[in-house]
């Protein structure tokens, strides 16, 4: 065929599907820094536009995953193709929990200025240290999504460990601090969930850079060992 | 660009005399007078020539009541001029050696409708002859000569016996006689003579009772009986006011005895040829036989007959 | 049974409407009270299994019909704007057919060079002028895609290209004599999944200039290529709607069955 | 597969394939028997007759003498006779078979038509002599010319050229008439632009066939009284004619007496001379020449024009 | 779910873009010229049509009329009991039987050799020769329809029939047999042909299918191509059937012309043919009853004929290829 | 068609593919149970089995999946049959996490042993009724997919918000434990995560219900407020 | 360029293959180097675009080739458990045949009643008893899931059928004579959807009898029905594999390219 005809109809939907799945991390992606910045400032504002853009997100995955079966129904894709539907679709539904685990930070973080508990100290930085790895990981998983790149996946995958490494110390030290005074329990109790969301975040993270894998090599490292994955991408 | 020409049209019996007449007249015109020469039997012929469509007829046979019925109705007077003999030859198998000779008499026994399906063998015909079958050949009963012969043997035009092998074409004939040993056929003189090495011609037993076969000296000897007829040319009357067709009939009637023998027909004495022109420019319309067919008339007697329409 | 119709929220323009359409081959009724819109600039496709009448009513809207005797219109297929009922005995088929083009299930070019093929409706039109006829040919034939592909042997036969490549030619003589809509009558069976796609982009692209109606046997070529799907079955047009409504929520059991392969 | 599975498969086979051998045999020895008569003939007539070929053959007149007489005016006159069927039952079996098959509706009546154009086909030829004489030559007085042969051997090969033109318009296939309907086009366009082209090679085979029957034809130009002597050619246009002066129309030949290849053979092998059953012979082999090379020309017309016709 | 009434989908809005008022106009100009011309088209080609239905009219209404007095004379009974042929003699008979046996006799032994012959050779042609082969020799076999027939009667009579009687002795110079063979000869090719036209008709497909089976080319020729090509075949059997009884030079030379009610194709017989071209070459007065019989012989011939084509009529009809 | 033959080959996967579902089910049901008994019995043995389990319905996960992509990748499915596959792709993801639930029950389990909390006293009855109520869920969500029940998986979506309010009660009462003695403040943590990984079983119990109502309905429910339910489901 | 073939870890046993199999066409070069296993009750499928030489391929197997002049063989194509080379010279092609059955695109009965058809091959195999006969059709036209539709009309005439009831009476017919391999060549081309569907699971379980071989341009008719596949690519084999690695994990950007349609 000289005119390059062929299959641009199909790729053009394609890439509309995965422009909007990009959309939608951004969307994701901005909602976890507000949420992590809602809870250093204590900013009611941030909080709310945190839930505001949560709405949005379910939207859009609703949309895109309407969007997919109907590529699905319509075009019979295959190979890499039909992975990279399959991969959205689970990608979608990664990034859509990111966003919930963002509305519970906001909400948290709402209850928390709500809640009596207004002059504790936090360990914030600690807090501030897990969501910018987890916001990190999120941004470079994404990334490789966007450039459908193994290696940088890889590397998400990886330094998973570092995530749940930081929530373990962030764990111990908010349990002392409850130690230390037993009225900042139920607060603190919050910020467990926090911490535990950041590195739910880390974890759709990882889950991302998975379908990565999957959509370039067909191999599906779900449940692979760190040691056995370099094996296993070959 | 109306051409000057000749039309001819009728029987295939006469037709090469008069091809050979037309042959050499548009040579000796030089191409001036156009002649054309068609055949469809003395029949389809006169047919024509009735309408007017042609200017002169071949007939092998004189022309008809019924024919001269048409040609009165379409106002067509006409001359008849005869321009040669044609003996019909009685032609056996050269390998037969026990026939010699035959009287008309038998030829009647072998021929005769009564002996159709019943004279099958020779010895049925005359006991001198062997045990052997009839293998009959004759012309098609359509054409001048069966007519002819069924005349002049049965004694009545047209009746013959029905189961022999009928030809239009004569050379088919000679054929059959040629390859059974057993046959016994008739057919004009000129496909004998021209395979004379096939074919053994019969001595006919004449009304004087001697035995002659065809030849040129006994037709015109009048010894050949009743086996020869003269044939004949037919010639509009309002033709001949067309100086290429009276120039055409004089020259042929100059000329047709040479022609005659040259393709083995055999010619009328010359005085025939002179009186026929002399009956054409008395104006001498009509025919001589009242429409009937007739065996056995000398060429005198008929010149000297009174022509009608 | 009436037909499951689902008419779409803001319905574009129509551009034909079959109304209470029966059609008879003799004796034997092979369409049974069909309504049908055809949106303008849409492509609608056409579904069912086989001898449910697809081709009959498809080949309803060119009168092709009338080439063959013993046929009986019953009803009615207006062509908007000017909404002429094109089944009318007053109306010339002839007429109809310069206004809407058909291709073919076979590629069937004439046996003559690429250039008259797709020129042949326009002589047909009385078009006699060469540098007209030039400029519509490589037009037609730049929007069938192919232009590429023969703008250096347009006077080479049209009978010796692939199969993809004449049922594209086919394409581009539809498309030269600028019809309002376009038929296709299983127009990719004959062709290889490769063929079929460069059809298949064709027929995507073309309707942003004529409305598409299209005959198939593959389920997913009706879901890829076309806006609005119909099912047919025995001679009745059983549901109507948004391709993608009727591939992903068909309303009857007997669409869904059919498309998913469970039918009969 | 076991050994004695293969074993008696092989015997099946080999039993079969003793009727191929005895079937491709019979065939051969069927195909020999007529290709074997072909030749005989074929040889006879060269050996009798090639002798008398020279130019002067071709060139003279007849005549009462076997070795002057020749075949100009018989092919002249066949030539101009097939000029002449041809221009009529061409373009008449042509329009004829597009009636039929485009126009006509199918009913009893073509039903009835079509029986009587096999049937006329297979009337003997004789009677359409008898037809043309009583209807060209008496009742439309055209004459014995050059135009009541060509016209009476026309209808002869009419039902040839219409059954002929008939199957060619049929194997074009119905898609293609489809596509030019669908294209707009009206009847007659889709007859003049595409059935009559791609039909041709099928037309033309039935016209030769057709003449080639035409040209052998003896009995009905005899029944309707083709010249068996004729020492002169019909007038070429613009002739100027001796005596009158004037110069011939340019279809003064249609009105000519004439006569054809056919009857020049059967009236000399009728005749008792057999030097004259050479020229039969002669005249015979030229005949079929003739009708070899109509038969050679049409192979290659229909083969070049085949090449550019595909569906 | 919304099921809409066909009167509620909506009207168009938009006008259309093409087109429009010129345009329709256009084409209705089109058509007023159109459908003058193509009215005149139909009627000039009807024309041509009805030129082979007049000639039939033609010849039938000749035939019968001049029938119609020829029956006047001869009672019809007569003319199908009698068992003789004289219709030019004195003492005249008009027993059609006799020609008939004559065609009948000598059509069949033409077929006898043609129909066999032909089929094998089509067969052979069709599914056994090479390629090569098949373009070579079905031309030259076509060649031996293009002979003049009337050289194929003296060949029946000068080179056939002698070589016969090498084999009977008792065959007379003029017989069917002879005759009968070499028009057979002469018939192959039409039977050969066109039967070999409708088996190469014969989709590859179905044979594809047999071979695929396992057969050989005989049992793939006898139950595949041969039944799917039957309707085919019969065409060509008729044809040949037709142009046997039709045939008129070969018998009228080597037949014999004698008017004899036999079936026996060693013995000399006249068939309808020859008999008509016999007396129309003849000197028969034009008019004459004797004349008249070619008219009746050739009505006969014709129903005869007319009855074999609608023979093979029902048989096309009822045997359509069907694949 | 008179033999019934058409499609049942791809029926046949199908269902095969729907068994091996439900088995997951049954397994990650299965699991819940174990992993609230290992609780309540303190049994080493019954985590230890829960985590072995674990195993096994990853592998299934991805086993599923495969054949999921396998099908789509031949068949071409539409319709129902396709929201079918997808909604099973969605509901092997839930139970997976159901699963990955109760692992980390179990794994809390093996870490309350090996702690030092031995003594404590635990809000049992409640987390008992927690996990009953969530496993009571999840096998009513697992019933109305093997029966494709919308009714019933609409009862189980209804319901989720019990379980919400049980574990807000559990949280408060183990606030009120840690606030009584600090020491058991390390080992309540646990169980906090222990009521949220019930509290998750039963939204995923809810989300294989919305599934149900998919595949049926073709209406995806998810982020559908309460109220707005049945209508959607028209 | 060497072919990609990955063979399965655990292969099934062998029941034919292919050895650097050439194929000329005259002077053109249709197979190159052909090297291809066939397991034993299996399902191989042989996708390609158009002209890249499938059916050429498949038509090796059973000598059809043989039908036409200009043919020639190179390489050998092995029949397992013999080990025959059914190329061979010394081969007869009509014994090959009998053990390898084909069914062709296009339906194609003979023109003779249901029965007959069915046993047709029977017969050539020499079989005559009416008996033996009339069970071996009943057993082929249930095996081709036909039996129940036909079993009062067995002396209609096949050509009665419907296109989709004729294609299995094909296979019935093939199915009759107990073939060690079926060869189909696009069964379902000429068919529509339903009656695909109902070849399709013929072909799922007829493979339990027998090997089958099956040329497809349907990409997702090779998915559902082989367990093998092929792709040809300019008369070479590209890359052959398991179906659900070739339609999941293609090796070669060839291969994918293809199947997701993107070639060319
Ligand atoms: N010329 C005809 N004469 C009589 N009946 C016909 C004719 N053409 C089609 N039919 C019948 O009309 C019905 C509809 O045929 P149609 O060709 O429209 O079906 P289709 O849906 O296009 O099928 P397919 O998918 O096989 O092309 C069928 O039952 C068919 O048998
Ligand atoms: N009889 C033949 N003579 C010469 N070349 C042929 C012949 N048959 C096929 N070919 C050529 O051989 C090549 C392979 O043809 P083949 O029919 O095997 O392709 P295919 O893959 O089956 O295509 P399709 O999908 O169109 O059936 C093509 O290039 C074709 O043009
Ligand atoms: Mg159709
Ligand atoms: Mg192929
Ligand atoms: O042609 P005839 O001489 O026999 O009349």
């Amino acid at each position: 065929m000289t005119d390059k005809h062929l299959s641009t109809q199909f790729d053009a939907e394609l890439s509309a599907v995965s422009t909007r799945v990009l959309e939608m991390g951004g969307l994701v992606e901005q909602q976890v820094a507000l949420a992590v910045e809602s809870l250093v400032s204590m900013s009611e504002e941030r909080a709310a536009e945190v839930l505001q853009t949560e709405r949005r997100v379910n939207q859009l995955e609703l949309d895109i995953d309407r969007d997919l079966s109907s590529i699905i129904a319509r075009r019979q894709p295959t190979a890499r193709d039909l992975r990279l539907l399959i991969g959205i679709s689970k990608t979608i539904g990664n990034l859509e929990r990111v966003g919930d685990e963002a509305a519970r930070v906001a909400r948290t973080v709402q209850r928390l200025i709500g809640g009596s508990s207004h002059g504790l100290a936090f360990p914030t930085a600690q807090l501030n240290l897990e969501a910018q790895l987890a916001t990190a990981s999120l941004r470079r998983a994404l990334d490789a999504f966007a450039r459908l790149d193994v290696d940088q996946a890889l590397e998400v995958i990886k330094q998973d460990n570092r995530i749940d490494a930081e929530f373990d110390g962030l764990l111990r030290t908010l349990i002392t601090y409850m130690m230390e005074d037993p009225r900042t329990i139920s607060a603190s109790i919050d910020l467990v969930f926090v911490a535990k969301a950041l590195e739910r975040v880390g974890d759709h993270a990882k889950n991302l850079a998975e379908q990565v894998v999957y959509v370039v090599k067909g191999a599906d490292i779900r449940h692979t060992p760190l040691e056995g994955l370099d094996s296993a991408v070959q | 660009a109306q051409a000057q020409v000749v039309k001819i049209d009728g029987s295939s019996t006469v037709f090469p005399i008069t091809e050979g007449v037309a042959e050499d007249f548009q040579k000796a015109k030089k191409g001036a007078v156009k002649v054309t020469v068609g055949i469809s039997g003395t029949g389809g012929g006169f047919k024509k020539f009735c309408r007017g469509e042609t200017d002169i007829s071949n007939a092998s046979r004189p022309i008809l009541a019924k024919e001269m019925a048409d040609c009165k109705a379409a106002g067509v007077e006409y001359f008849e001029l005869p321009v040669a003999f044609d003996a019909l030859t009685v032609v056996i198998n050269p390998r037969n050696a026990w026939l010699k000779q035959i009287t008309v008499a038998e030829l009647k026994a072998i021929w005769e409708p009564a002996a159709q399906g019943k004279v099958t063998r020779w010895n049925q015909v005359n006991p001198a002859w062997p045990d052997a079958p009839i293998k009959l050949f004759g012309a098609g009963a359509d054409s001048g000569t069966f007519d002819y012969f069924t005349e002049a043997i049965n004694g009545k035009s047209k009746a013959s016996r029905g189961d022999f092998t009928a030809s239009e074409d004569d050379n088919v004939l000679v054929q059959g006689v040629s390859s059974d040993i057993n046959a016994i056929g008739y057919f004009g003189y000129a496909y004998y003579a021209e395979n004379q090495g096939k074919l053994k011609a019969l001595p006919i037993v004449n009304p004087k009772g001697q035995a002659v076969a065809p030849s040129e000296a006994a037709v015109l000897a009048g010894s050949y009986e009743p086996l020869s007829r003269p044939i004949f040319i037919y010639v509009n009357a309002k033709s001949l006011a067309k100086p290429e067709v009276k120039e055409f009939v004089e020259y042929m009637m100059k000329h047709s005895a040479k022609i005659a023998k040259e393709v083995k027909y055999v010619p009328l004495p010359a005085k025939a040829y002179t009186t026929g022109l002399d009956h054409l420019n008395k104006g001498k319309k009509g025919t001589v036989f009242g429409g009937k067919n007739e065996v056995g008339v000398t060429i005198e007697e008929l010149m000297a007959r009174e022509a009608a329409l | 049974m009436p037909s499951t119709i689902t008419l779409p929220q803001n319905p574009p323009p129509l551009k034909a409407e079959s109304k209470n359409l029966d059609f008879y081959y003799g004796d034997f009724k092979a369409l049974k009270g069909i309504n049908m819109p055809v949106y303008e600039n849409k492509v609608t496709a056409l579904i069912g299994p086989s001898g449910c009448g697809k081709s009959t009513f498809l080949r309803c809207f060119n009168r092709m019909h009338d080439l063959y005797p013993g046929h009986r219109y019953d009803g009615s297929i207006h062509l908007y704007p000017d909404e002429v009922d094109v089944l009318h005995k007053s109306v010339d088929p002839i007429e109809v057919r310069m206004r809407i083009s058909m291709v073919f299930q076979k590629p069937n070019p004439f046996p003559k060079s690429i250039f008259e093929n797709v020129a042949y409706g326009l002589k047909v039109r009385g078009e006699r002028n060469r540098s007209v006829l030039e400029d519509k040919v490589e037009a037609a034939l730049k929007g069938a895609a192919l232009w590429n592909e023969v703008k250096d042997r347009l006077d080479d036969l049209a009978v010796n290209m692939s199969g993809g490549q004449q049922q594209r030619l086919c394409i581009a003589r539809a498309l030269a004599t600028d019809p309002e809509i376009i038929l296709f009558d299983e127009p990719t069976s004959a062709l290889d999944p490769i063929a079929t796609g460069s059809i298949e982009e064709l027929v995507g692209e073309i309707k942003q200039k004529v409305t598409v109606l299209i005959v198939t046997h593959n389920m997913q070529q009706a879901a890829r290529v076309s806006d609005y799907t119909a099912y047919m079955y025995l001679g009745e047009l059983m549901e109507f709607g948004e391709t993608n409504d009727i591939f992903m929520k068909p309303k009857r059991k007997e669409t869904e069955d059919y498309i998913t392969g469970r039918f009969g | 597969m076991n050994a004695k599975k293969t074993l008696a498969i092989r015997t099946v086979i080999r039993r079969a394939r003793r009727y191929d051998t005895l079937v491709a045999l019979l065939g051969l020895l069927a195909l020999s028997i007529g290709i074997f008569t072909l030749a005989a003939l074929f040889i006879d007539m060269a050996i009798t007759g090639i002798p008398r070929l020279n130019s002067e053959f071709f060139l003279n007149f007849p005549s009462r003498r076997p070795a002057e007489a020749g075949i100009l005016s018989s092919w002249v006159g066949s030539i101009l006779v097939m000029m002449v069927t041809a221009f009529v039952a061409v373009p008449l079996g042509i329009a004829g078979a597009i009636y039929l098959e485009e126009y006509a509706r199918k009913n009893w009546v073509t039903d009835v038509i079509e029986i009587n154009i096999t049937n006329l086909a297979g009337v003997p030829s004789i009677i359409y002599g008898l037809l043309a004489l009583g209807l060209f030559v008496y009742t439309f007085k055209l004459g014995q010319s050059i135009l009541t042969a060509g016209l009476t051997l026309a209808l002869l090969i009419l039902p040839i050229v219409i059954t002929a033109t008939r199957e060619a318009l049929r194997s074009i296939p119905q898609h293609i008439r489809e596509a030019a309907y669908a294209c707009g086009a009206s009847q007659w366009q889709v007859v003049q632009h595409h059935l009559l082209k791609y039909s041709t090679p099928g037309i033309l085979t039935g016209v030769i066939i057709g003449m080639s029957r035409a040209i052998g034809e003896t009995a009905p130009i005899i029944t309707i009284g083709a010249l068996t002597f004729i020492a002169f050619l019909p007038p070429a246009p613009g002739q100027l004619n001796v005596e009158t002066g004037q110069a011939a129309g340019l279809f003064d030949w249609l009105w000519s007496p004439f006569t054809v290849m056919p009857i020049q053979i059967f009236n000399w092998t009728s005749r008792p001379d057999p030097r004259f059953h050479e020229n039969a012979a002669a005249a015979a082999f030229v005949l079929v020449l003739m009708t070899l090379s109509m038969n050679a020309i049409a192979i290659w017309l229909r083969y070049r024009l085949r090449k550019n016709i595909k569906w | 779910m919304a099921i809409a009434p066909p009167d509620a989908i909506p009207n168009p809005t938009v006008p259309l873009s093409l087109g429009g008022e010129a345009r329709l106009a256009e084409f209705a100009r089109l058509k007023k010229a159109r459908q003058r011309r193509e009215a005149l088209i139909e009627g000039l080609l009807l024309l041509a049509a009805s030129v082979s239905v007049l000639t039939t009219v033609g010849i039938v209404y000749i035939l019968i009329r001049e029938s119609i007095s020829f029956f006047s004379h001869v009672p019809l009974w007569d003319f199908l009991t009698d068992t003789q042929w004289t219709p030019l003699f004195d003492d005249a008979h008009f027993g059609i039987w006799v020609l008939m046996s004559g065609t009948l006799t000598s059509s069949l032994v033409a077929l006898a050799v043609a129909i066999p012959l032909g089929t094998v050779i089509a067969i052979y042609l069709s599914e056994f020769a090479g390629h090569k082969t098949r373009e070579t020799l079905k031309p030259l076999l076509e060649l031996l329809s293009g002979v003049p027939t009337i050289i194929y009667g003296f060949f029946a009579l000068l080179v056939v029939t002698p070589l016969l009687q090498k084999i009977f002795p008792e065959l007379p110079g003029f017989n069917v047999l002879s005759a009968g063979l070499v028009m057979g000869v002469m018939i192959i090719p039409y039977v050969a042909s066109l039967s070999e036209d409708a088996m190469r008709a014969v989709p590859m497909s179905l044979r594809e299918g047999s071979y695929a089976m396992g057969s050989t080319r005989f049992q793939t020729a006898v139950n595949v191509v041969v039944p799917a090509a039957f309707s085919g075949i019969a065409s060509a059997y008729i044809l040949g059937i037709s142009r046997a009884v039709g045939e008129t030079m070969i018998l009228a030379v080597a037949a014999g012309m004698q008017p004899t009610l036999t079936f026996n194709p060693m013995e000399p017989a006249a068939t309808i043919t020859s008999f008509i071209v016999q007396v129309a070459l003849g000197d028969l007065p034009h008019g004459s009853i004797g004349y008249q019989t070619i008219f009746a012989a050739g009505l006969s011939l014709m129903l005869l004929t007319l009855c074999f084509n609608l023979a093979g009529y029902w048989l096309r009809k009822r045997f359509r290829e069907a694949y």
